[in-house]
């Protein structure tokens, strides 16, 4: 009871140290240095109506790569963690078998979210979407096969083949930009098109392409890993 | 005269997500908690659906689109975990 | 307005919170947890950040409470 | 008959490339196009969900009766949850009954099934071989002829010509 | 002034769409079990965005192909969603309400447990192949 009530007292007190800080605060009336470059100059140098986007691809692309980087990681850490012998592996595990109906509705569904994860990181650069959502998005459409079929294989390799390649080609097209433009991930590469365009804002779409798919497949891999884990005699 | 009546919406949507939260807490089963989670996100997709209109920015309606799809799937993958089928 | 929703949801999050910590069923807390992430998302939208509402409503809300779930099966299938 | 059920996956996915984009742009038609002629290729290779369908001038007639049958009872079923749920005696009468159907492609099946989990009063709660079992929320007979000439023909007499 | 008619229109649509939303919470809290509990949560969730989405689609004709999009994803996920639902509460027993008349599937399953518990291994080895 009294442990209870110090846990009230301090989370009150918290919340007063808080108030207080937040009473006192003014926001910046305007934008510091950095901000204000980005909103004066982000449209034109970049050509993506979506600003986000402009500084997360371009103007902070190494992040991006980084930040693939490190879900790769996890995925491949994930795959070493749940590595299994063969012979404690159950082939048709007995599991309840799913309804008929999430069985064929399923069929028709998954393409539905397909399209919506594609559309997502092709349009990268005009809506709040990008690389990050489609790939979840498309990893979710895989997760629901996995649903309608407890029992079902996605071959690791093709899941693998995608990976590396829209890995590969990531960093190409920066080193390209290296070679062609002024530096690397430089998006200039390709014509910037008019503001708001599908084809606009130069490579970043076709980055945010491999981005999407790579992020795709890395979570997928950890998706059929761990359902391919259930499968474990223990 | 539309801004009022898209309020008026937002508040019914509100108070409709707010009555299945009292499901949510009460439910005596996991089934009882999963339909009330199932109504909170379709009334959700409708809820910033309205707020899109309200700010007149088509753009919010994507993320009405990828939560429509989450949902759906968060309920699917609790019905097979409940009913042992994962 | 924008405020009314705001404070709503935040309240109706924070009950999910208190949820969250406190069930003693824990498919039940999951899913609490996952209603927080699927609030958090409608509030980071009012705040004028579609990013980051898309971001917290596919991977917040979405991917983690379902690997939250096999992992949970996999646990369950130990124990019996 | 595979060539069918990739033809109308296509146009479903390039018709659902368009609503989302929301434009005619030519280079928006020609990615979607290119788009929605790979990806069936790459999600099916076994499935046959649409190849029962068939294309006659009038099972595409009977296709759109059996839509706005369809919505008529939704909004009758809506209307029906309104009144239970509204009046203070809750006048519900619940059980599950079983009820047969004739149909056999499996997105007659699911089409069948959603129609009916949407229509008043009942849901379905599983399929098995040629009998569905239906959750009631107002049964009016148990008996299995009767209760599938209630729930099931109206949709059924539609759906038959649509997918065989 | 058409203009102005047809956003008014579309408001009063949206209106009834969310107050379908709030009728489905009422009847999630009255209902005593959870089969009529999803029979209300389902239809009217359903029929309530749906409803809304078109509402706004008066207010905002350019909208469209996105409302369209979620309009089509509701109609077909929700029907399933509540059926996996039941079908899993079903399964793992969760009561029905004591008024319940018939139960059929329970019969069902009674008369034929060991030939149905054959067919479900035929299935599984099917698809295990």
């Amino acid at each position: 009871m009294i442990k209870k009530i110090l846990i009230i007292a301090l989370l009150a007190g918290v919340g007063l140290i808080f108030f207080d800080l937040f009473n006192a605060y003014q926001g910046n009336e305007t934008l510091s240095k950095t901000a204000n470059y980005y909103a004066e100059n982000g449209a034109k140098d970049v050509g993506a109506a979506n600003l986000v986007t402009a500084i997360v691809v371009t103007y902070r692309g190494l992040d991006t790569l980084g930040e693939v980087t490190i879900l790769f990681l996890a995925a491949a850490i994930i795959s070493f963690a749940l590595k299994f012998r063969k012979e404690d592996f159950i082939p048709n595990r007995p599991v309840r078998i799913t309804s008929e109906l999430l069985d064929s509705a399923s069929q028709v569904i998954v393409p539905i979210i397909f399209m919506v994860g594609i559309y997502i990181f092709i349009n990268g650069h005009l809506t709040p979407g990008g690389g990050f959502q489609g790939g979840a998005v498309i990893a979710s459409g895989v997760l629901l096969m996995i649903m309608a079929n407890p029992n079902f294989g996605i071959s690791h390799k093709v899941i693998a083949t995608v990976e590396s390649i829209s890995g590969i080609a990531f960093v190409l097209i920066g080193v390209l930009g290296i070679v062609l433009a002024g530096g690397f991930l430089d998006n200039t590469i390709l014509p910037l098109g008019k503001l708001g365009d599908l084809f606009s804002a130069g490579v970043i779409p076709v980055i945010y392409t491999f981005v999407g798919l790579k992020v795709g497949a890395e979570l997928s891999n950890i998706l059929v890993t761990i359902s391919h884990a259930q499968n474990e005699k223990n | 005269m539309v801004n009022i009546m898209l309020t008026i919406a937002v508040s019914i949507t509100l108070l409709s997500i707010v009555v299945s939260m009292v499901r949510f807490i009460k439910g005596p089963s996991s089934a009882d908690r999963i339909v009330a989670f199932d109504v909170i996100s379709v009334s959700s997709v409708a809820l910033i659906a309205f707020i899109a209109a309200l700010t007149n920015r088509i753009i919010y309606m994507d993320v009405a689109l990828v939560y429509g799809i989450l949902g759906f799937l968060g309920v699917i993958v609790v019905a097979r975990y409940l009913e042992r089928g994962l | 307005m924008f405020i009314a929703i705001a404070i709503v949801l935040g309240v109706a999050s924070l009950i999910g919170g208190y949820i969250a910590i406190h069930h003693e069923k824990l498919p039940v807390a999951i899913i609490a947890s996952g209603l927080v992430s699927l609030f958090a998302s409608v509030i980071f939208l009012l705040l004028a950040a579609p990013d980051v509402a898309m971001t917290e409503a596919a991977i917040g809300s979405g991917l983690t409470t379902l690997i939250f779930f096999y992992v949970l099966n996999k646990i369950r299938q130990r124990n019996d | 008959m595979k060539w069918k059920n990739y033809l109308i996956m296509f146009i479903m996915l390039f018709v659902i490339w368009l609503l989302l984009n929301n434009s005619l742009k030519i280079e928006i038609m020609l990615l979607g196009l290119g788009i929605s002629l790979i990806l069936p290729l790459l999600l099916c290779g076994k499935c046959e969900v649409f190849s029962n369908l068939s294309l006659s001038p009038k099972a595409i007639l009977y296709s759109f009766m059996f839509l706005f049958t369809f919505l008529w009872e939704l909004i009758k079923a809506n209307f029906d949850v309104a009144r239970r749920v509204l009046s203070p005696s809750l006048p519900i009468n619940p059980g599950i009954v079983e009820v047969k159907t004739k149909l056999k492609s499996k997105i007659g099946r699911v089409i069948l099934a959603n129609s009916i989990t949407l229509t008043p009063g009942t849901f379905t709660l599983e399929l098995e071989d040629d009998s569905l079992f239906i959750h009631w929320i107002d049964v009016q007979s148990d008996d299995v002829e009767e209760s599938t000439r209630l729930i099931v023909e109206k949709f059924e007499k539609y759906l038959e010509v649509m997918y065989g | 002034m058409d203009n102005n008619l047809m956003e008014i229109i579309g408001g009063a649509i949206a209106i009834g769409g969310s107050i379908f939303l709030l009728l489905g919470s009422i009847g999630l809290i009255r209902m005593p079990d959870v089969y009529n509990r999803i029979q209300a949560g389902t239809k009217a969730s359903t029929l309530g965005t749906m409803l809304s989405l078109l509402g706004l689609f008066f207010i905002f004709p350019g909208w469209f192909g996105k409302f369209m999009v979620l309009i089509i994803f509701v109609l077909i996920t929700n029907p399933v969603s509540s059926h996996i639902l039941a079908r899993a509460a079903y399964f793992i027993k969760v009561p029905l309400t004591k008024i319940t008349k018939v139960d059929k599937w329970k019969e069902h399953q009674e008369i034929d447990e060991s030939r149905r518990a054959h067919l479900r291994k035929v299935k599984i080895n099917k698809e295990g192949e």
